[in-house]
């Protein structure tokens, strides 16, 4: 069973300290008016508490954007390693946790994806709690709380944190943490209060019972038409979801002769080019082809081994659309044939 | 460099009409390049240049007047890769963007007067006249991209180049979005990839100078920037800027369209 | 390296080019000599993901059938990947990885009539499946093969389609839409389009069937075997799709709710009904 | 040779310049009766090409002119708006922009000194001969063009063709980290440009020239050595605001070139280094003054070959200058006053302005009218080739007459129409003049 600890927000610049001694430390800090970003810190002053959905969602640290996979040298191919070293991700919601959950399904399954694995096992996951604004929908998703894809979680009781361990790796840090006392009673309270308050501060979402069937039954609503007449083929909304793992694979020659490299790229479902195949034909030639494989993808799933849908409800998408098609929510809501927002 | 240079790859870089910055990154990368490669020709950089056949060459510019028509051909003939470097050879660039909205002969007179002998032509890029066999675009070319497309054109591949978004840069570098975030006219997601989304990674719009991306949505880019307050037909000029060929705006359906071309 | 220090699921084993064959066309044939067991034993329609170093991957079905013989791979030159291996000399390497994919289900195959469809290039992966036939013919029942093309000087494997046309054991029938060129063997249909020979042959609801081609070719090819009364329970479709990695991984070649390199690329037609987005033969 | 005889120099296309030029001398009975610089780089009409754009849009577009001075033109537009709208950079931007053009001093004076003009002083015909054979000038040039170059992507995002410059300001601020790493660059690579100069400076100019031209260049305040400002001097004793220029420079189109030329009441004009130097020489502190007054520039020598010497000494100043402004920058930056005024294009009127900067080849004029949208309505560029070409012309024709003794003089010809640097992508089609005023 998962341990509680409390302590003292007085405290977090020492429970930084100690994060930092297991590695490098990377944290959410702001980068613009409106938007924040994963960077590594060296002070915990350069948090940014505030910070609800970075541009890019923690899946970068694992599966870079772009990663020399082979590389090869007078006929002897060797294959890239990652250079192991630790790295302590802090301040993930519940969303992104979800969202790293389904990264490791993908690239655990057979045959497992080394080069993600390496790095994820190289990490400890500090969770970290959030009020949602108006674009999170974790909770339509079934994503709002935390239960798996972390080592350690917080939630913000005003002066204090509740830390929750879940892993192994998580306890192993417990002695270097003095400044924890074990969660009373009073603690627990507040802590559920905190979760409950959370449940009842979301202002966007939908019913989501019905999803699938209404994503199966809507496959040709004019929707999707008007959608994709205003879309831009970007591609934004992919490389921002914490679940989209599309990838391309690119030789890097090199001008001697005979050296090079095997690099591996992320790609997106949206750029015309993807599904082409050989005599020019192309499974999804326009953008509303695309644009609909991918609402597909997020909300209905794919059959297969990793039978879920896929979207975490963190709004990114939504956030990050130049031309304002990616509000899933208000998709849903179109689909399903509901006037009235959630209120 | 211990190989007979006669026995090298010879290699040529020529130019028409444009900036001569395609010359000048490959000047600068020259000394990444001659240990593999024999400059036959290079008028800009060198005296002693040679006509005889060469293996690659790197053609900058774009055509604009008959004696760069007569070069093209020449350099065509005597070259097995023809490489169209930078927007200008690629696209036609600015020079190219004018042509489409303004007849040559009308600038012509504008600048030098009715009565000039000047001869010239609609600025076009390489392929309206010969076969190209690779096309880089850039303005100017990125260096990494032309040091790998060299590196398989010596080795006889074709090379890889993309014709991705600049968005997927952008997002890839972490950027903030310009166009939602600041409302500048971003043309990240018409432009191809290749600068490493170098205007929003200073915060800057994307004014597109790679060219068009491949299949570029440039019916839903004129109507986003129209919503965001930008006049329909400055929204035209922009996309049409850096050579972005006229056919990729014939079936717009971008209400203002058909106001605009009047 | 050896084989038990490699972690990397991308990595591709080196092999060395032992012969080129040309065959029609841009299309030629190229033998292998692999050191895996798991390579020199690939299933009838699985595929394999073919590098050529500082070009790039593609994937190639495999095309022989033999058990442990060698690894044959017939490629079309389309492009950079392609082109590059055009280029390649015999005693040169490539990367190979896999093989990837479900092939034919050669199992439940034993024991009954089969009928073998190809179009065009998709001879290819049906070649791994007569040739495995072959092998142990009398596991199997009545076989027909039906190859069609564009073009009668596009036959590919032309001299071992000469044989196959001569064996008493085989119905083959091979047209062309177009004579250009030499003509078909003899024995051949000569001209007309696969849904003609299969209209032609006595396929029926014995029997179970393989179809590979172009995807135009899927949707006609389909009705035709209904016609003829074949269950959809019985028609395996192989299928193409833009792929990467060929590990379930890059998410090129997903289908509707599949993917093609880890589901298939083999389908049964019940199955590939029900995924949106399967354009070849349900349209 | 006999002296009846009508001989034709012609060198069809000169190498190593920027943009294509080919030369024809025409000499009749030992006379030289003509004398064509035909510029037939290809035509591309900026002033048209920027019509009917946004005047955020003119940096981008006119950096096209010429990737060489692209930094020159950016600034130049700029210059162009912000006068247009009275808008006033802060003290900060301002020293950004003086960097950025810095970089683009160091980075183009390097490729022209070491790449396209001192080949001939070493007698080098190709590249890898002057890769392999005089390693030590090869490397000069790399490593400064390198140091220019990075100064310009430091600033501006890119070499040439800058992507963070903008009217009203930068994007994007460069961190204090990577300034102050540049600065260490430009400290070390001091000496590379010392020697550079001297090593130019010690040449034996193979064409002598007497006659002194008359030199233009941007007036400076006093005691200053800068590549900013808004006053034209003279070296025949006026001044004049350079919003004035059309009534100083006088463009003229010839039927047999491309490229316009600028005359100054009749007499053609020289502009560039060589103009700088004899104008505030005087006024250079630090190396740069030290091997200047060791030069003959000093003297008042201005033989047309000097020009490279005088482009090795700003070099010099270029990179004592670029060190000493990273420090007033992170002072600046300590200040913590950076926040300049935000630019605003006020609508309702039309507005009308002229920029000049001083770029490595001389003074470059842009001059735009636009609507009270922002639209531009008019445009105008002179740039600094199209004012040498009438005096490249004329040295030609002295040079020819000075040596008329047989022998071929085309190398020494090529040599000096190459010392003035002419970037003939930019000569062609830039002067916009008002024809019907013409006639
Ligand atoms: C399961 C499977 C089996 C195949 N079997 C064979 C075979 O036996 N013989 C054969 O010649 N070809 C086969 N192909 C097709 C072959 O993979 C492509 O023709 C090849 O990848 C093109 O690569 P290229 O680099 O030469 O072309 P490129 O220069 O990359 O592109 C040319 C065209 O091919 C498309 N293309 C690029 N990569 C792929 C890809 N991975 N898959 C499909 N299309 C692509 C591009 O979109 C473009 O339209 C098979 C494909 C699949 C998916
Ligand atoms: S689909 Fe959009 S909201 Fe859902 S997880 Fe991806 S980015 Fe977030
Ligand atoms: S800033 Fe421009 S390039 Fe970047 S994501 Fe936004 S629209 Fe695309
Ligand atoms: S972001 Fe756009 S304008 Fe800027 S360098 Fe890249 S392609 Fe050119």
């Amino acid at each position: 069973m998962a341990q509680s600890f409390v302590f003292s927000k007085a405290d977090f610049d020492s429970f930084f300290r100690v994060l930092q001694s297991l590695g490098e430390v990377s944290a959410p800090i702001r980068v613009s008016d409106q938007s924040f970003a994963f960077k590594q810190i060296n002070d915990p002053r350069e948090i940014a508490w505030d910070a609800l959905r970075t541009i890019l969602p923690p899946k970068k640290f694992f599966y870079p954007p772009k990663e020399t996979l082979l590389t090869y040298k007078d006929g002897q191919i060797e294959e890239s390693v990652s250079d192991n070293k630790f790295q302590v991700i802090f301040g993930v919601h519940p969303c992104d946790l979800h969202g790293l959950g389904i990264m490791d399904t993908i690239f655990e399954a057979g045959p497992a994806d080394t080069h993600y694995l390496q790095k994820r096992n190289h990490s400890l996951i500090v969770g970290l709690s959030c009020m949602p604004d108006k674009f999170c929908f974790c909770q339509s998703m079934g994503t709002s709380c935390a239960t798996r894809g972390y080592d350690l979680f917080l939630t913000d009781l005003d002066d204090d944190f509740f830390l929750q361990v879940e892993t192994p790796a998580g306890s192993a840090v417990l002695p270097q943490l003095p400044m924890l006392r074990p969660a009373e009673d009073a603690d627990k309270e507040r802590y559920k209060d905190y979760w409950l308050r959370r449940e009842k501060a979301f202002t966007n979402g939908f019913a989501p019972d019905n999803l699938r069937a209404t994503m199966d039954m809507e496959w040709n609503n004019s929707l999707w038409d008007d959608l994709g007449k205003r879309c831009l083929s970007c591609g934004n909304c992919t490389p921002v979801c914490p679940t989209c793992y599309c990838f391309d694979l690119v030789d890097i020659a090199s001008l001697s002769d005979d050296e090079g490299s095997r690099v591996r790229e992320w790609d997106s479902c949206q750029f015309v080019g993807f599904a082409q195949v050989a005599g020019d034909y192309n499974f999804r030639p326009s953008p509303v082809d695309r644009l609909k494989f991918w609402y597909r993808h997020k909300l209905h799933g794919f059959d297969d081994a990793f039978a879920s849908r896929t979207c975490v409800g963190c709004g990114r998408c939504t956030v990050s659309c130049p031309a304002g098609i990616d509000d899933l929510v208000q998709v849903v809501k179109t689909l399903q044939g509901q006037k009235e927002g959630k209120e | 460099m211990n190989k007979e240079s006669t026995l090298l790859p010879c290699i040529a870089v020529e130019s028409l009409t444009g900036c001569a910055g395609e010359l000048l990154v490959i000047l600068e990368n020259l000394d990444k390049l001659l240990p593999f490669v024999r400059v036959a020709s290079f008028p800009f950089a060198q005296t002693a240049n040679d006509d005889g056949p060469v293996d690659i060459a790197f053609v900058e510019g774009s055509v604009s007047n008959p004696h760069d028509l007569e070069k093209l051909k020449k350099i065509r003939s005597k070259s097995r890769w023809l490489v169209a470097v930078g927007n200008c050879a690629v696209w036609g660039c600015v020079q190219g963007g004018a042509c489409a909205k303004c007849k040559v002969s009308d600038m012509l007179a504008a600048v030098y007067g009715s009565d000039s002998q000047i001869e010239v032509l609609e600025s076009k890029p390489l392929s309206d006249h010969v076969a190209v066999d690779v096309k880089l675009s850039g303005c100017p070319i990125n260096t990494t991209q032309f040091l790998s497309v060299t590196a398989s054109l010596l080795k006889d591949h074709l090379p890889y180049i993309t014709h991705k978004p600049v968005c997927l840069e952008c997002k890839l570098n972490e950027n903030p979005c310009v166009l939602i975030e600041k409302n500048l006219p971003c043309l990240g997601p018409v432009t191809a990839a290749g600068c490493g989304a170098l205007c929003p990674s200073m915060g800057a719009a994307c004014y597109g100078c790679w060219g068009p991306c491949q299949d570029p949505q440039m019916d839903a880019m004129a109507t986003i920037l129209h919503e965001k307050g930008y006049d329909p037909i400055d929204v035209i000029n922009r996309l049409k800027s850096f050579g972005a060929p006229d056919h990729l705006f014939q079936r717009m359906s971008f209400q203002y369209n058909q106001e605009t071309q009047a | 390296m050896t084989a038990a220090s490699r972690i990397t699921p991308f990595m591709p084993e080196r092999a060395v080019i032992r012969s080129i064959i040309p065959m029609a066309q841009d299309n030629t044939l190229f033998q292998f000599t692999v050191d895996s067991e798991a390579l020199a034993n690939c299933l009838p329609g699985q595929f394999v993901q073919l590098w050529v170093p500082g070009v790039g991957e593609s994937p190639i079905s495999v095309c022989s059938g033999r058990k442990g013989g060698n690894l044959e791979l017939l490629v079309r030159k389309v492009g950079r990947v392609t082109s590059a291996l055009f280029q390649m000399q015999e005693g040169d390497w490539v990367g190979i990885r896999g093989p990837y994919g479900f092939g034919f289900p050669m199992d439940d195959f034993k024991g009954k009539d089969v009928c073998l469809i190809a179009g065009g290039l998709g001879v290819a992966p049906i070649r791994s499946v007569f040739q495995y036939i072959l092998e142990k013919r009398e596991e199997f029942g009545r076989v027909i093969i039906v190859y069609g093309m564009r073009h009668s000087n596009d036959l590919l494997f032309r001299p071992e389609f000469k044989l196959l046309l001569r064996r008493r054991d085989l119905e083959v029938f091979i047209a062309a839409e177009e004579l250009t060129g030499p003509e078909l063997p003899p024995v051949s249909v000569q001209l007309g389009r696969v849904t003609d020979l299969i209209n032609m042959s006595h396929v029926g609801p014995s029997f179970e069937t393989a179809v590979c081609g172009p995807p135009v070719m899927y949707k006609y090819v389909v009705d035709e075997l209904k016609k003829k009364g074949v269950p959809e329970s019985k028609i395996w479709l192989s299928l193409e799709r833009h792929m990467k990695c060929g590990i379930g991984k890059c998410g090129h070649c997903f289908i509707g709710g599949a993917l093609t390199c880890k589901a298939g690329p083999v389908f049964n037609l019940t199955a590939l009904k029900m995924l949106p987005e399967v354009v070849e033969c349900c349209q | 040779m006999s002296d009846k005889e009508k001989k034709i120099i012609e060198i069809p296309e000169i190498t190593r310049v920027e943009g294509h030029s080919a030369v024809t001398v025409e000499i009749e009975n030992g006379e030289v009766t003509d004398v064509k610089l035909d510029v037939f780089e290809g035509t591309r009409f900026f002033e048209q090409i920027v019509l009917d754009h946004k005047y955020d849009e003119l940096p981008h577009i006119t950096s096209r002119v010429c990737a060489i001075c692209s930094t020159g033109h950016v600034l130049a537009a700029i210059f162009a708006v912000e006068s247009a709208c009275a808008f006033v950079p802060s003290a900060l931007e301002m020293k950004f922009r003086e960097l950025m053009h810095l970089g683009m001093i160091i980075e183009s004076h390097a490729t022209h000194v070491c790449a396209l003009a001192l080949p001939d002083f070493l007698k080098v015909k190709d590249l890898l001969t002057f890769a392999v054979e005089q390693k030590e000038a090869f490397l000069i040039w790399t490593n400064l063009r390198n140091l220019g170059a990075r100064v310009q992507t430091l600033v501006g995002g890119r070499p040439f063709h800058p992507v963070n410059l903008h009217v009203g300001g930068l994007s994007s601020i460069p961190h204090r980290e990577n300034l102050l790493s540049l600065k260490t660059e430009l400290q070390a690579m001091l000496a590379t440009a010392i020697k550079l100069a001297d090593l130019v400076l010690s040449f034996e100019p193979p064409i002598k020239r007497f006659s002194q031209p008359i030199f233009l260049c941007l007036k400076q305040e006093s005691g200053q050595y800068g590549y900013f400002g808004d006053v034209i001097v003279s070296s025949d004793g006026w001044q004049a605001p350079v919003y004035e220029y059309k009534s100083y420079l006088d463009e003229q189109v010839v039927s047999y070139s491309h490229a316009k030329r600028s005359l100054q009441k009749g007499n053609p004009i020289m502009v560039g280094s060589l103009a700088r130097l004899f104008h505030y020489g005087q006024n250079l502190k630090g190396e740069a003054g030290n091997i200047y007054r060791g030069s003959p520039l000093a003297d008042g020598a201005h033989n047309t070959i000097l020009n490279n010497a005088a482009q090795a000494i700003e070099i010099v100043q270029a990179i004592e200058r670029a060190t000493a402004l990273i420090d007033e920058i992170i002072e600046e930056f300590a200040a913590s006053n950076s926040q300049g005024a935000k630019f605003g294009y006020q609508t309702g009127n039309s507005k009308k302005g002229t920029g000049t900067v001083e770029c490595p080849r001389g003074t470059l004029y842009h001059y735009y009218e636009m609507d009270e949208t922002g639209t531009i309505t008019k445009a105008d560029m002179i740039t600094p080739s199209a004012q040498n070409t009438a005096r490249i012309e004329l040295d030609i024709r002295q040079v020819v007459t000075g040596q008329n003794e047989g022998g071929d003089i085309s190398g020494h010809l090529e040599t000096l129409v190459r010392a003035y640097d002419p970037c003939n992508t930019c000569a062609t089609h830039m002067v916009s003049i008002n024809w019907k005023n013409k006639e």
